[in-house]
């Protein structure tokens, strides 16, 4: 077997680190080191996240989505269990479903009418013995030979993942103790869908993980959340991994400190963050109404590789990360609240998505910030970044925000998967 | 179909500049005086198509007073860090109906964003559902939805369609 | 120059709204409805520029009457596979001027299309020339030419312009 | 805010068509007719946002006079060797006010080039900034300043905007 396309560009750059401090800028823009992550990232051995179970609740239902950036359909079969199918015909290789979402018997290709049931499994060829023995498919064609593409399936609380590859260990074991909790916290009850929200971000997709794994830049860059009290890096929080560190959890507890606690003293002292003299006309927004048992006003979970947990107060939703090229990935964000929220609780949430995604008073600059590291690294794509806060070495739990320990975390496990050796080029 | 029963030139002209008013300001990042053009409690609202059609109620942009408007723009001017930009708004012709004490008003838009150094890419096309009222004479905007075809959002979304 | 004899404000207000429901209608995916702007003995046809500077009768679509029209949007609620996508037309000022017992009517138009996922492309931009005439008192469509200056068009012309 | 006062929708008809006018002259490729909008002591610039917000006096494209403005159209058609495309103006709502013996208009714009063989491209969006004055009774451009948001200007810029 020959290695696969792109296998050599690994070698152009270096991890002089084994913590993975030092990240070289070619892992960023190199569209060799992408293809390289189709298969050993998102076909690897690790859980996708695919949807949620209430986006398709009845048998039939479909929705279309990406893993990698290979196009998917997620969908329920009749007998009520759940399938995820390579969107890709096993003939000419079109599109079988081109709505994005909906309810069906069967996956019929347009283009040939070949039609496949809710498993993947072959089910109709036109004309498979042509007409009076002429034409046709020769007579040894295998129908159960060319059904569509699946992925293994595992299910938590309602959310869906699924996995290319035989070798992924279980998904309770891939996400570990204290990953499943936050899964199983957040899905403590059924979910109601909210609606979507997607952003194309002009960066590479790891700029973004790396982004949901660096506590230091919340209080830095989302100002919002710093002036108005949502979580500053002076106030009670941290980030927890999982025994890789391939996980993360970034969280803040109420009672983060506002800028009028913090004083001039702070450590936003030199930077123009952290005015203590602006107010909201209608804080109603910041509001937050208590429904976890624990004491978690932000718990952003950072499943790797491709997906995010996210509860910003009661503003709930989980994104899905969909990369595209070297150079642009798509966030594809499903918000929901709880089936038994009342109607007040219903507005709150939609009032409180103005928190989040591509337009959120908190979350807006993650698209710029990637974006400006993506334009900045574009050549020098040996020189690194430097991945230091909260110091080097193994990757632990942070009891602090000033950290991006958690970044390295993902590096490590992203090395391993990829088959780069850390740290033994100095 | 034809013109709608009830319309003058005169008020279609007034519904029209408003509009117009409402685009060019927000080109020229009069923000504040963008918000004007709203009644106090006005609801500001940006939609995606996809979830407009399938009947789910989660905005990209939602500011149900014009207090929590003002909020968006004063939060776009001191906390928000976004990309610099030039917009320019095209609107096409608006329909202009009666509605109650009122009138409803729509119109196409296309949304063009560029950057400091003069490069444009088109950022958002869709529509604008306004509900006007006259108030102390003067018309002004009760209720805008802004539905987006382009609900897949370039970058991000800071300031308003 | 400058205004066109004859017209009144209220006679380029209805024109001006007879294209904007058309557009409206496209937009809306109403194509039912959109046939029903035409008179019966209608003519519409899609052509480029491109024959057209170059005296070639060649449309990109054509339809010699309103009962053609219905069988193309039939078609293609039966028939045509094509790519799903949202249609947003803006269209510029509208010059009108009387002809016959009817008027002449022309606009530029720029089509954008976005796919149910919300990326959004520019399809086609040119010119509309229509001939109009009343109807039982309603502004009809006799005639609809849709010069494109975008003759290579992207993927597939489905749905009208 | 809402209607300028004193522009009549008659007034404000009249201004629409000559910027409907000058857009479809343009894209016609009828520059000697276009020029004739202009009055004799005239001035037409093309300006980026980058210089005026700087307070830059340069200009992409001057012309003082009727007579350069005829010159720099003379030039096109004799000397210079430029992309052949096709123009598509399309012009948003105008504002008119009441200025000293005249009005001022403005409104944005977006222009599309499409090569001749059909395939068009995003080529310039911004903003028309006009005096108009009535001259033998026929409404005429005194001053036309264009100002670009695309100051990044894609291959060249012949032909006006």
């Amino acid at each position: 077997m020959t290695a696969p396309a792109g296998a050599d560009a690994l070698s152009c750059y270096t991890f002089p680190a084994a913590d993975c401090s030092r990240i070289p800028y070619g892992m960023y823009r190199d569209p060799d080191v992408f293809e390289l992550e189709q298969e050993r990232i998102f076909r690897g051995p690790i859980w996708n996240y695919l949807a949620l179970e209430a986006e398709i609740p009845d048998p039939g239902d479909y929705r279309l989505i990406a893993v990698g950036d290979t196009p998917v359909i997620v969908n329920r079969a009749r007998d009520g269990s759940l399938h995820a199918l390579v969107n890709r015909c096993s003939h000419r290789g079109a599109e079988v479903q081109r709505n994005l979402h909906g309810n069906t018997k069967v996956h019929t290709c347009c283009y040939h009418q070949w039609s496949f049931d809710l498993t993947g499994k072959l089910i109709g060829v036109p004309f498979q013995k042509g007409i009076k023995g002429v034409g046709g498919l020769p007579a040894d064609f295998d129908k159960a030979c060319h059904n569509l593409q699946r992925l293994r399936v595992e299910t938590m609380n309602g959310a869906i993942f699924g996995t290319f590859c035989d070798e992924t260990p279980p998904l309770e074991d891939y996400l570990g103790p204290v990953f499943s909790h936050q899964v199983r916290r957040l899905f403590h009850k059924p979910v109601r869908v909210l609606g979507y929200q997607r952003q194309r971000i002009f960066g590479n997709w790891k700029l973004y993980t790396d982004n949901l794994r660096d506590p230091n830049h919340g209080g830095l860059l989302h100002m919002f959340q710093i002036t108005f009290g949502i979580a500053r890096l002076s106030g009670t929080g941290g980030a927890r991994v999982d025994a890789d560190g391939k996980h993360n959890l970034s969280w803040a507890s109420q009672g983060g400190r506002t800028a009028q606690e913090d004083g001039a003293e702070g450590g936003y002292a030199g930077t123009d963050r952290g005015d203590m003299n602006i107010r909201l006309k209608d804080p109603s927004l910041l509001r937050y109404h208590k429904e976890f048992p624990d004491d978690l006003t932000l718990a952003v979970t950072s499943l790797f590789a491709n997906a995010a947990l996210q509860q910003i107060g009661n503003t709930l939703a989980v994104r899905q990360l969909r990369p595209r090229s070297a150079d642009e990935f798509e966030i594809v964000s499903t918000f929901f609240g709880y089936e038994d929220d009342d109607e007040a609780m219903t507005r709150h949430r939609l009032r409180k998505a103005n928190l989040a995604g591509p337009a959120g008073l908190v979350s807006m600059e993650d698209g710029e910030a990637v974006e400006l590291v993506h334009r900045a690294i574009v050549r020098d794509m040996d020189k690194h970044s430097i991945v230091e806060f909260g110091g080097r070495g193994p990757v632990v739990d942070q009891e602090n925000l000033i950290s991006d320990v958690p970044m390295r975390g993902f590096w490590i496990y992203y090395c391993k998967l990829m088959g780069i050796r850390a740290g033994e080029t100095a | 179909t034809g013109t709608p029963r009830g319309v003058s030139p005169e008020m279609h002209l007034e519904v029209t500049m408003l509009f117009e008013e409402y685009g060019r300001l927000l080109d020229a990042d009069s923000l504040e005086e963008w918000t004007t053009l709203f009644v106090p409690d006005c609801r500001y609202e940006i939609m995606s198509r996809e979830n407009i059609e399938q009947n789910l109620p989660l905005s990209l942009m939602l500011c149900d007073s014009r207090d929590m408007l003002d909020d968006r723009v004063y939060s776009l001017r001191e906390a928000n860090v976004f990309n610099i930009h030039y917009d320019c708004h095209l609107i096409g012709p608006v329909r202009v109906t009666p509605q109650g004490d009122g009138w409803a008003a729509t119109a196409a838009y296309s949304l063009f964003q560029s950057i400091q150094a003069g490069e444009t890419r088109l950022f958002s096309v869709g529509r604008y559902h306004a509900e006007l009222r006259r108030v102390d004479n003067v018309l002004r905007i009760v209720r805008m939805r802004v539905v987006v075809d382009t609900g897949a959002i370039l970058t991000l979304l800071a300031t308003p369609i």
